[in-house]
């Protein structure tokens, strides 16, 4: 085409492509580190108990 | 509220009277920024005198970034300002009173800066009421905008950098309606109906209701 | 008699750390009460949240018959606090920070010079400005806005701290003089002496909530004037 | 935590985020044909107002956010973390609004950039949300951040129509350059619509997508803190006993320094 509208899409495709990755990448970090939380939350809750 | 505000601005301009902050620095500061625009700008005769508002305008705007930072500096030390919420003073107040006393100081600083502009830039001045008005409710909006973001940015450590970051887009109607009330009095189409200066009032009205509102949540936060 | 302070179970967060962790804490007219605790313990901070300047993030907290969780606004007038800052200005002179407190909190702004005087705060020294004064000077000011006010209960963080023998005696004896007109006072010191100033209950704070309570000699009485005199009595 | 609804909703509407941009990025690039006037360069307008349009959506929903947390009565944590997610969507759809709207200005007004009133002021909102991105990140506790954060954001959305007006009047010469104008152009062809239509479905539910993935990250990063925060509660609680045999060496040190008390 003229090479301006192939930089617009690739811009908006790749930004956009670029930011969800992020996101995933971020989102699956969390779930790794609320994990050893979660059980710990689990262990503490007996506590009174004992 | 009233009481409050006029109590904090008596004391904020007793504060400053003894200090000089903005006698001694921030009024050479924007003398500084004249200069050195014109350093900058001063290709051909006129050019200085035809931005003149405009550069007027930016350097006031620059001038109340600091009073704005200085009008809360005042409450950090010895945790003062934390002691106007323990005396039970009302936050509207606090927010009104620093707003009277950055104010008139600004004015004071623009006065100056309008004779270091004449002296310097030498444009043709004319249209004073439309000049003054418009300069009085740009102040007060810039003040106003000025003292909340002030507060917001305050519990930052960073806050000199965040303040202008926060402020300067802000309070960019400020500079434009500013400059171009100004143009248009030097101009002969000087009258108080200009849009611009309706503009001013408008951004002076909603900031001042805003920081009236909110200075109390953001005090307290 | 209703109590002054009521604290049921409050927790004051502060920058996501608990500085409160489940405080339970009464206190009722005419009583002095002395908290100890180490550092850290949650002292300064029980002060400030009864001063109602700590957000309180759970549990219920009255002071003077206000819910200071919801309107922390309303009371503050009445309560007097001495913290380790003084708020005062520095550019400002004695003299004229005290005025500054007294008309900020509704009081009787003529009342400055007699507390000024009675902590020798006078000639010169009351013209000087803040920024000149020594550590000992500064807390005098503040100590002056604050015997000015009058304020209905009294929040004293190491009020003895950094000063002379005479001055502390004169506050004592104003403060135990406020006392038995039914005022109430919560004392913050790691002091072991408190002159005449004797607590008539002290509670010991750790980990942020209240960890002893001990009566000085009985159950504090009804009557506020009964407490003052035996307190007075008790003085070794 | 994520509960299984939300996790397939949110699979759903990225599913049909991908198909449709996918879609729009077909017609727009082969399917539709190119204009009388602006030639290939119209292609563009299938993801610049699209993309402008969300950027506006994104802070309209956190100027909505921050009002609900101000509010007391709808007080919550989740409109707080709801409104810094939507800010940072925001910015970045800003930032393409900003870099398509370049692209485009060059070939059509022979310029990168203009003193437009709608870039001008796009350019102002994307600095923003840039301070109020800036001001989150300032050291507080959570109700203070938010308060103060709403604040921000709402001055922010107010200050919108002030900038935009006051550019408007600035630059009255140049309006014949915005983009909408070029977009009403009555010559549009009927398909052109629809796939304009279509771009804005499509990125609208990119948005959505991504304002549901990065609201769950703030909301575990949150739920990480709160469990933390317990845990500090209740190890500070503990401390007096754990020290206990100090206590005991302190109240004697206390005991020597004042006999006349025992």
């Amino acid at each position: 085409m003229n090479g301006y509208v192939e930089a617009g899409y690739l811009a908006v495709l790749g930004v956009l492509a670029g930011y969800s990755a992020l996101l995933l990448g971020r989102s699956r970090k969390m779930k790794k580190a609320l994990l050893p939380v979660k059980v710990k939350e689990k262990r503490s809750e007996p506590g009174p108990t004992e | 509220m009233w009481r409050d505000a006029l109590l904090i601005a008596a004391k904020d301009l007793k504060i400053e009277l003894r200090s000089k902050v903005t006698m001694n620095q921030i009024l050479p500061f924007a003398f500084v920024v004249l200069i050195v625009f014109a350093f900058a700008l001063d290709t051909s005769p006129g050019t200085l005198a035809k931005v003149a508002p405009g550069l007027f305008w930016l350097a006031v705007l620059f001038s109340s970034v600091f009073g704005v930072d200085r009008a809360v500096a005042i409450e950090t030390n010895d945790s003062a300002g934390e002691g106007l919420l323990a005396y039970g003073v009302d936050p509207g107040g606090i927010f009104l009173g620093k707003v009277i006393s950055v104010f008139v100081q600004l004015f004071l600083l623009e006065i100056f800066l309008l004779l270091g502009v004449v002296v310097l830039y030498g444009p043709k001045i004319g249209g004073l009421p439309l000049m003054a008005i418009s300069a009085f409710f740009a102040t007060l909006g810039l003040c106003a905008a000025g003292v909340t973001y002030s507060q917001l940015a305050s519990a930052s450590r960073a806050k000199q950098t965040l303040l202008p970051l926060l402020l300067v887009p802000v309070a960019s109607p400020v500079l434009l309606a500013g400059t171009k009330a100004w143009q248009d009095a030097f101009s002969t189409a000087a009258s108080l109906g200009d849009p611009w200066l309706r503009l001013l009032i408008v951004f002076a009205v909603v900031y001042l209701a805003l920081g009236a509102i909110f200075f109390g949540s953001i005090l307290e936060g | 008699m209703g109590s002054l302070v009521s604290f049921k179970n409050v927790i004051v967060i502060s920058g996501n750390f608990p500085i409160l962790t489940g405080l339970d804490f009464e206190a009722g007219p005419g009583e002095i009460v002395l908290v100890k605790g180490r550092n850290g313990a949650g002292k300064t901070s029980l002060l400030r949240a009864v001063a109602g300047l700590a957000r309180i993030t759970r549990g219920s907290a009255n002071v003077l018959g206000v819910d200071i969780a919801a309107n922390p606004a309303d009371v503050r007038h009445r309560i007097g606090l001495l913290g380790h800052e003084g708020f005062l200005y520095e550019d400002l002179t004695a003299s004229e920070n005290v005025r500054f407190v007294l008309k900020a909190t509704r009081s009787d702004p003529s009342k400055a010079e007699a507390a000024m005087a009675s902590l020798g705060l006078t000639g010169r020294l009351g013209d000087l400005k803040v920024a000149k004064m020594s550590a000992g000077q500064r807390k005098k000011v503040a100590l002056a806005a604050l015997l000015a006010r009058e304020p209905e209960l009294w929040l004293l963080d190491e009020p003895h701290a950094s000063l002379d023998s005479w001055t502390r005696g004169v506050l004592d004896a104003t403060l135990n003089a406020k006392v038995s007109r039914g005022a109430t006072v919560l004392l913050v010191s790691h002091e072991s002496h408190h002159g005449s100033l004797v607590p008539t209950r002290t509670v010991e704070v750790g980990g942020g909530k209240i960890i002893s309570d001990t009566h000085a000699t009985k159950p504090v009485p009804l009557d506020p004037l009964a407490v003052a005199e035996q307190g007075s009595g008790n003085v070794a | 935590m994520e509960s299984k609804g939300y996790r397939w909703s949110r699979r759903a509407v990225g599913f049909v985020a991908l198909l449709l941009v996918a879609a729009t990025v077909v017609l727009g690039l082969w399917i539709t044909p190119p204009d009388v006037v602006q030639g290939q360069l119209v292609r563009l307008i299938y993801v610049h107002p699209p993309v402008a349009w969300v950027a506006y959506l994104a802070y309209g929903v956190t100027s909505i956010c921050s009002v609900l947390y101000l509010w007391k009565r709808t007080r919550n944590l989740k409109w707080d973390l709801l409104a810094a997610s939507s800010a940072e969507v925001g910015v970045i759809f800003t930032g393409l609004t900003l870099i398509t709207g370049s692209i485009w200005g060059r070939p059509a007004w022979g310029v990168w950039w203009t003193w437009d009133a709608r870039l001008t002021t796009t350019a102002l909102l994307f600095v923003l949300y840039l301070g109020y991105l800036a001001l989150r990140r300032v050291p507080a506790d959570n109700h203070q951040r938010a308060v103060r954060s709403a604040i921000a954001g709402l001055i922010a959305f107010i200050d919108v129509p002030i900038v935009h007006q006051s550019v408007v009047w600035w630059r009255t010469l140049h309006q014949s350059a915005t983009v909408l104008n070029a977009t009403l152009s009555p010559k549009i062809h009927g398909e052109m619509a629809m796939t304009l239509l279509l771009g804005f479905i499509a990125f609208t539910f990119v948005y959505v997508w991504m304002l549901m993935h990065r609201y769950q990250i703030a909301d575990m990063e949150q739920s990480v803190l709160d469990v933390e925060l317990e845990q500090l509660i209740e190890e500070r609680q503990r401390e007096p006993e754990t020290y206990s045999d100090q206590t005991v060496l302190t109240q004697d040190v206390d005991q020597i320094d004042q006999p006349s008390k025992v």
